[in-house]
């Protein structure tokens, strides 16, 4: 259940809209069912009204398409926030992705959001439509008829280890801000950590080898902003468009990993689009963790203009050795 | 009882200013080290980009082993420090995934450590050797 | 498609006795894009350059590939055959089959074969290798020097000596910096302003040099070879140009009451004021804090006895823009506070001071005229303790400095001597950590102090003083007696640390400059580059690099000029040729690369891009500026999209030398 | 404003005035010393030693107090302060002191630190200020040369105190000025005064007291003025007698005019 | 691991002191109001405990002179903190069985009329356990 509703969000957007000050709201849309919304870009009040959704399912983080839309505005864009995008729009103004005069961000507060593999998963398939209320969800079926399960089994991982009620953005703010969280989101890195370098292995070899090198995880990363991608540039010596054995997903995922080490926010986002749910977000937490034990915490994102560490050094920074035996003593 | 050595493949990038003219002490010294290792010269180790790495993995490599000025000794004043930074989270992870982590390595020689550089490659290479094939970072299409 | 001949060395029989050459030449005749391969004793000798010249011209060369010794040996021999015949230089690459080959195995199988690999790898390079040329940029003929403290003088003066312009940028009405205010040096003994006045003189007169004093540098542009920088001449309120330096002024100004600077406060001077009677230029300044008539536009009394009519009261700050081809840091040093030290009771007693304050006092010139008295009632003190390492040598949370100081030791042994020279019914006693005198005659002359002029060195520190009647209580250890002593001293002098002009960071960040933890220049290389900054044409002269003292300083301002003079007399900079480039059609403008590079060398401009849907779109692309890059590559991995490339050793190149060596 | 107060065993028995004044004093100046339940010994010094635990709890619960009420914790002892903030600091930078701490305290609640320990003399230069002082002072106190004893319980450790410069200490030579007095500065005002050494070895506490006494006498000093009752124990033992000895608080109350009211109400 | 090996540990242990950090200025002494009282002085607790040499040391009447007024620590240029070492060879001498210094039966006779609590307190902390 979300402390700001729909018709709070569209009132306001319908107000920036008459005032001149935005001239396009960058919003979640109604997809065919209640769970599979789309990201939308409304240019006027009508559609706000019609097609503007918000809700359980209203994960996707906006922050990457200030990219192209704050180019094409004459005014200002609109754009929703929740806490974990706030951290995505920072690190792209860090980086000088898009221009922030061209942008009015709104700070919405979160509860966390639902994963509709989840509730498949603890209910059924065939899911035709999900109520909300309070604590518990209603899962309408195809051929099961009605189940419930609860709403805290039913959030998305990246939800269940929120770094972050905090927004670290915004022109405005709508609700009550919340804190950072002390998350446990390192924990399932450091329980593979744990394990024996084969059964690591084995582990990823499982999860990388479901990939069908679909590109979505890097295609709705916020890191990812690439004007080309190396994948897709036949110069840079790693271009590949499709997965010929099971090493070109490792090489994929770690360059890709690599790629966004110490811009990756922790939003999520690549593991919640994965078709084939791989936890991708184990990799960038990986580095994230290492990051955090080696040189100190850092937060991608937090501050606009932070120096992020592999751009970065200490003279006394351990050594590499030093670092892959730290990794695996973590245990 | 026949044994045929098994020599594993193994990639050396060697830092123009320090290592490489290590190498070259090495060879001045007349210090012998595994032939199996082949130097790849770069300007400095921060040159080298993780996509070397597993592009050599890929490609057959049973090791890949860096070499640049020791720290603070860097002929551009700050690559090497990059370099530490970068190879130690990129070795981490291909540890985190399950590779040996004795199939790489970094390590720091100066242009006056000739019997250093032939004492670490064969060091290294006996490390690599004793894992035998790399199998896990392998593109098996690329085998001859 | 690539025409590359190879050509395989013997280098007599260092390669040939242990690799197969014949085999080998053989072998890569095969590799794609060679048309040529052939062998030969000694490929470096004229005779085997020629057989090179002779096949480029024969086989149309596009490149070629030398299998020999090391590319630090002979890569620059053979990049001049290549030009020789025509072809570019950057279209060279070696083998290295001797010294990591031939030389370290035994076996001519084993040797063969890698000397094979190491060919393929080369000729993997080769065929990816583009004609390069190397940028150039012309050099402004002129220096700036920023400080006019000795170094400053040193370096400006030597650059001057060359025939090259140069502009000295001062901050203080005067030059002359610190040593101006040092009584005598060590270890000779002899009058500071005896050595220093006649260079501040020279400087004046050369008419090379421009001193501009009461200024400051508030803006740097450009790159080595050519700098922009902006300097901001504070109004002085009195015409430069026209004022005799007469002095009358500051006779006759109403205002007595300032601090006076140059003594460090020990006495006052007016609010018009010639800092002292040897300032170089020797015109008056107004200071705009104490003048009654700057303040309340009542007073006038310079401009009436100004016989001269320099006062300019509606004087105003001139801002003014010059260009360099190099620029020498020489922002000196300070005495840090000793505020924070006040077990010492500096801050509780004026007969507590530094030892710089000590050098004012002994001075003739100084607050006493040389009356060695103490400053807190005149009277002549007997005995006297100094203190080392007041706020050098600190870690952890005290407060103070990390490193020694270096020269305190040595002014201090100085300032004992002459006390004793002097005024032989005074007792002096030294509390120590260490003696450290390293240097020419300096040890020597530290002993001289203890064993002819019977200064009392005790090893340990002071812990308290204080102040009782008119005595300083010194409460010490002796350790080597493994006593505590109680001295009741007249005078105490502190060895204060010495910190970076406070001037020095924003400089180094106008400079692009790289700063060390204590705001000290960072040389481009501490053993072998020493009087260089990492950013190319900017270089560091005396104490704004390091604590020295005035011999190291002035062969240090003498070694920053030679660099300068050696960077001067080229007409045009001819820049390394192997340098990043940005393909600015995916270059990001992320701004990731500029984060990494140690040498300032990216910036980034907005360019208009044509898209595909025909529309243009202005996007922040990344630009590295030839001239300054050095081509190390940190940039190229920092680059998320990979549209930062080295030339030289590409993306590409590397790949298809790892994909070489793994085949 | 209401703040939480640790008085402290001295103030309860040997030191009653310093206590007595000082909550005249906060009163007249607008703040309530509220004297929190249960409080039990601080132990007169800290402990430095990392695995001593035990001993440092009741300033940890002290300081709980002051957290739960949100309001910092004030204390005039010189020793109680120098316990009470030194045993905050540890549990803010010292994970696994705090980590043994909140393991002793249990059922009680956990502590981190949260709460700010502040002496006295804070509280009238940081909280209510000299000039609040300056303008209250009903009877100044013109024409006295007075000493300010720090000792070393409130400078020391500085980097942990963050009282004042430890050298060169201003504080209650501002307080001396805000209430029209002239201030002595003297080198020993911040050397110890023997402490409770004097317990067992009267000599030393003799040493250190006379020479503080003799610096501060050759300094022209009227009267000398501490925080701490074993400072002034020793001072008064070891001194000449010319010079008294007396507490902050009844400088302080003396200049506020409470004190003569405080005689009265008696 | 020898008996002064583990008296060392346990002392850089407790105190949490690194003797290494230690220039020998000698400044810790020059600054200790109980010098003169002491047999082993602040310099030598560091440099004694650097090289093993405890247990002359915890014999010593020095370590009931510190009057811990932390003059050694504040003014130390290295932030080595004597007091410390001093405090850590004290507990290692005091938490012994029959260690303690001060016995509560012995103070009465040690009071005058206007000794403060806070001098017994301190005392006992500092002397006993």
């Amino acid at each position: 259940m979300q402390t700001v509703t729909r018709d709070m969000l569209v009132s306001r957007a319908k107000a920036l809209l008459a005032d001149g000050t935005v001239d396009r709201v960058l919003g979640w849309k109604a997809g065919e069912f209640t769970y599979d919304v789309t990201p939308g870009v409304f240019t006027d009040a009508d559609a706000m009204e019609k097609e503007f959704v918000y809700g359980d399912f209203c994960g996707a983080n906006f922050s990457k398409y200030l990219l192209t839309e704050a180019r094409k505005t004459e005014k200002k864009v609109l754009v929703f926030l929740k806490p974990c995008d706030t951290y995505s729009f920072n690190q792209l103004l860090t980086e000088h992705r898009f221009d922030r005069e061209k942008v009015y961000a709104i700070g919405i507060p979160c509860d966390g959001m639902l994963d509709i593999h989840k509730i498949r998963t603890l209910s059924a398939e065939g899911v035709t439509g999900i109520d909300t209320d309070g604590e518990s969800v209603t899962v309408h079926t195809l051929y099961d008829g009605d189940k419930t399960v609860a709403r805290a089994d039913a959030l998305a991982e990246r939800c269940v280890n929120c770094k972050s009620k905090k927004h670290v953005a915004y022109d405005e703010l709508l609700g009550e801000d919340g804190e950072i969280i002390d998350s446990a989101r390192f924990d399932e890195v450091a329980a593979i950590e744990k394990m024996t370098p084969d059964e690591r292995f084995a582990f990823w070899q499982d999860a990388l080898s479901r990939c069908i090198r679909c590109n979505a995880c890097r295609d709705v990363c916020p890191a990812c902003t690439c004007e080309k991608c190396v994948f897709d540039n036949p110069n840079s010596g790693v271009e590949n468009k499709s997965p010929a054995n099971s090493f070109e997903e490792q090489m994929f995922h770690i360059i890709r990993a690599f790629h966004v080490a110490g811009r990756c926010t922790d939003c999520g986002e690549c593991s919640r689009v994965c078709p084939q749910h791989i936890p991708l977000h184990l990799l960038n937490r990986k580095f994230i963790k290492d990051i955090d034990e080696f040189y100190g915490e850092y937060q991608a994102g937090e501050k606009v203009g932070s120096r992020a560490p592999l751009v970065d050094f200490m003279t006394g920074d351990l050594e590499p050795s030093e670092a892959v035996k730290r990794g695996e003593t973590n245990a | 009882m026949q044994v045929t050595e098994y020599k594993p493949k193994i990639v050396a990038f060697c830092c123009n200013w320090c290592s490489y003219a290590g190498a070259d002490l090495a060879g001045n010294n007349r210090l012998n080290y595994p032939d199996n290792i082949k130097i790849i010269r770069v300007p400095c180790s921060c040159r080298v980009n993780p996509m070397f790495i597993l592009r050599a993995f890929q490609r057959g490599a049973d090791g890949v082993i860096l070499c640049g000025c020791h720290p603070g000794d860097c002929h551009y004043t700050s690559g090497n420090y990059y370099t530490r930074r970068r190879m130690a989270l990129l070795f981490s992870m291909l540890s985190y995934l399950g590779i040996e982590k004795e199939r790489t390595r970094v390590e720091w020689v100066s242009a006056a450590e000739g019997a250093k550089f032939a004492a670490t490659m064969n060091e290294f290479s006996a490390q690599v050797a004793a894992l035998g094939e790399n199998k896990r970072l392998e593109d098996l299409r690329c085998k001859p | 498609m690539q025409r590359i001949g190879v050509f395989v060395c013997w280098c007599g029989t260092n390669i040939a006795g242990t690799v197969d050459v014949k085999r080998v030449a053989d072998a890569l005749r095969n590799e794609p894009g060679v048309v040529f391969s052939a062998e030969y004793q000694y490929m470096c000798s004229q005779a085997g350059q020629d057989m090179i010249k002779n096949a480029i011209r024969e086989h149309n060369l596009t490149g070629f590939v030398v299998c020999s010794c090391s590319p630090r040996m002979h890569e620059a021999t053979f990049r001049k055959t290549a030009e020789a015949a025509g072809l570019n230089p950057y279209m060279v690459e070696i083998a290295n089959i001797r010294e990591q080959c031939s030389w370290v195995h035994k076996d001519m199988e084993i040797g063969t074969e890698k000397a094979i690999v190491l060919g393929r790898t080369a000729i993997a390079k080769v065929n990816l290798n583009a004609p390069l040329t190397p940028g150039e940029s012309p050099v402004t003929k002129r220096a700036l020097v920023i400080g006019g403290g000795i170094a400053g003088i040193q370096t400006a003066l030597d650059i001057a000596d060359a025939g090259f312009p140069v502009d000295i940028v001062e901050t203080k009405p005067t030059i002359g910096g610190k040593m101006a205010q040092i009584d005598k040096t060590f270890p000779t003994l002899d009058c500071a302003a005896c050595i220093l006045t006649p260079k501040m003189v020279d400087a004046a007169q050369n008419d090379k040099i421009r001193i501009l004093s009461y200024s400051e540098v508030t803006d740097v542009r450009g790159f080595v070879g050519n700098f922009s920088v902006t300097i901001k001449r504070k109004a002085r309120y009195v015409n430069e140009e026209i004022c005799t330096g007469c002095g009358l002024c500051t006779e006759k100004c109403p205002q007595k009451k300032v601090p006076n600077e140059f003594n460090l406060g020990m006495d006052t001077r007016r609010a018009i004021y010639i800092p002292f009677a040897q300032a170089i230029p020797k015109v008056a300044t107004i200071d705009a804090d104490y003048c009654t008539m700057l303040k309340t536009g009542k007073c006038g009394v310079c401009a009436k006895v100004c016989t001269a009519g320099a006062i300019d009261y509606t004087q105003k700050d001139l801002i003014m823009e010059e260009k360099y081809g190099a620029i020498v840091a020489a922002t000196g040093f300070n005495p840090i506070s000793m505020e924070p030290f006040d077990e010492f009771a500096y801050s509780q007693s004026k007969d507590v001071i530094t030892s710089l304050e000590l050098e004012r006092l002994m001075n003739a010139a100084g607050p006493t005229s040389g009356q060695f008295v103490r400053p807190s009632d005149g009277k002549h003190p007997h005995k006297i303790v100094f203190v080392q390492c007041v706020g050098s040598r600190c870690a952890g949370a005290s407060k103070g400095k990390e490193y020694c100081s270096k020269i305190c030791c040595m002014y201090t042994a100085k300032h004992a001597m002459l006390i004793r020279d002097k005024y032989p019914d005074t007792e002096v006693y030294v509390f120590y950590i260490d003696v450290r005198t390293p240097g020419k005659n300096f040890d020597e002359f530290y002993r001289r102090a203890v064993e002819e002029y019977g200064v009392h060195y005790i090893k340990g520190m002071v812990g308290k003083v204080t102040p009782t009647g008119d005595t300083l209580r010194v409460q010490a250890s002796d350790l080597l007696a493994n006593k505590q002593i109680l001295i009741d001293a007249d005078l105490v002098v502190l060895a204060a640390a010495i910190e970076p002009d406070k001037s020095a960071r924003p400089l180094a960040t106008m400079l692009t400059a790289s700063m060390d933890t204590n705001d000290f220049f960072t040389e481009a290389h501490p053993k072998l580059r020493p009087v260089e900054s990492p950013t190319a044409g900017v270089f560091l002269s005396g104490a704004c690099q390091g604590p020295k003292d005035i011999p190291e300083t002035v062969s240090q301002a003498s070694a920053a000029a030679a660099k300068v003079i050696g960077l001067l007399v080229k007409d045009k900079l001819v820049c390394n040729a192997c340098v990043a480039s940005s393909d600015e059609a995916m270059c990001n403008g992320c701004s990731t690369c500029e984060r990494v590079c140690p040498y300032g060398a990216i910036t980034y401009a907005d360019k208009e891009f044509r898209m595909p849907d025909r529309t243009t779109r202005i996007r922040r692309v990344a630009q590295v500026n030839q001239a300054v890059c050095q081509g190390c590559g940190a940039c190229t991995v920092a680059c998320p999209s990979g549209a930062m490339d080295l030339r030289g050793f590409s993306n590409k190149q590397i790949m298809a030398e790892v994909d070489a060596v793994c085949k | 404003m209401k703040v939480r107060y640790f008085p402290g065993c001295t103030l309860k028995t040997k030191a009653k005035d310093l206590d007595r004044y000082a909550r005249l004093c906060a009163e007249e100046l607008g703040v309530t010393l509220e004297e929190i339940e249960n409080w039990q010994c601080c132990g007169g010094v800290f402990t430095t030693a990392t695995d001593e635990i035990a001993t440092k709890l009741s300033s940890v619960r002290a300081l709980m107090d002051a957290r739960d009420h949100d309001a910092p914790l004030v204390t005039v002892c010189s020793a109680c302060h120098n316990v009470i903030k030194q045993t905050n600091h540890a549990m803010q930078n010292d994970a696994d002191f705090a980590k043994h701490v909140n393991l002793y305290l249990g059922k009680d609640g956990q502590y981190y630190g949260e709460a700010k320990a502040i002496h006295y003399l804070e509280l009238l230069r940081d909280v209510i200020g000299f000039d609040t002082i300056r303008g209250k002072v009903k009877n100044p106190l013109a024409g006295k040369k007075i000493a300010a004893y720090y000792g070393c319980l409130l400078l020391r450790p500085s980097q942990t105190m963050q009282m004042d410069d430890p050298e060169n200490p201003t504080v209650m030579e501002d307080l001396i000025r805000a209430l029209g007095g002239e201030p002595v500065v003297y080198a020993q005002r911040n050397e110890c005064c023997g402490g409770y050494a004097v317990l067992e070895d009267a000599a030393i506490a003799k040493k250190n007291s006379g020479k503080v006494m003799t610096d501060a006498a050759s300094h022209g000093a009227d009267m000398i003025v501490t925080a701490c009752p074993l400072c002034r124990y020793n001072l008064e033992k070891n001194g000449t007698g010319e010079i008294p000895v007396v507490y902050l608080t009844e400088l302080l109350a003396e200049a506020l005019g409470v004190k003569e009211d405080a005689h009265d109400a008696q | 691991m020898t008996h002064s090996d583990r008296l060392k540990e346990q002392i850089l242990r407790t105190s949490g002191v690194n003797p290494l950090k230690c220039m020998r200025c000698g400044k810790c002494s020059a600054t200790c109001p109980s010098y003169d009282e002491m047999e082993y002085h602040p310099h030598q607790f560091v440099y004694m405990v650097e090289t093993g040499d405890i247990e002359p040391l915890m014999k010593s009447e020095s370590l009931y002179k510190c009057l811990t007024c932390f003059a050694c620590v504040d003014r130390c240029p290295r932030s080595v903190e004597p007091a410390k070492l001093v405090e850590a060879v004290r507990l290692a001498v005091i938490r012994e069985k029959g260690g303690n210094r001060l016995h509560t039966d012995d103070i009465p006779a040690k009071l005058d009329d206007d000794m403060p609590q806070q001098a017994l307190v301190s005392a006992l902390r500092k002397y006993s356990k």
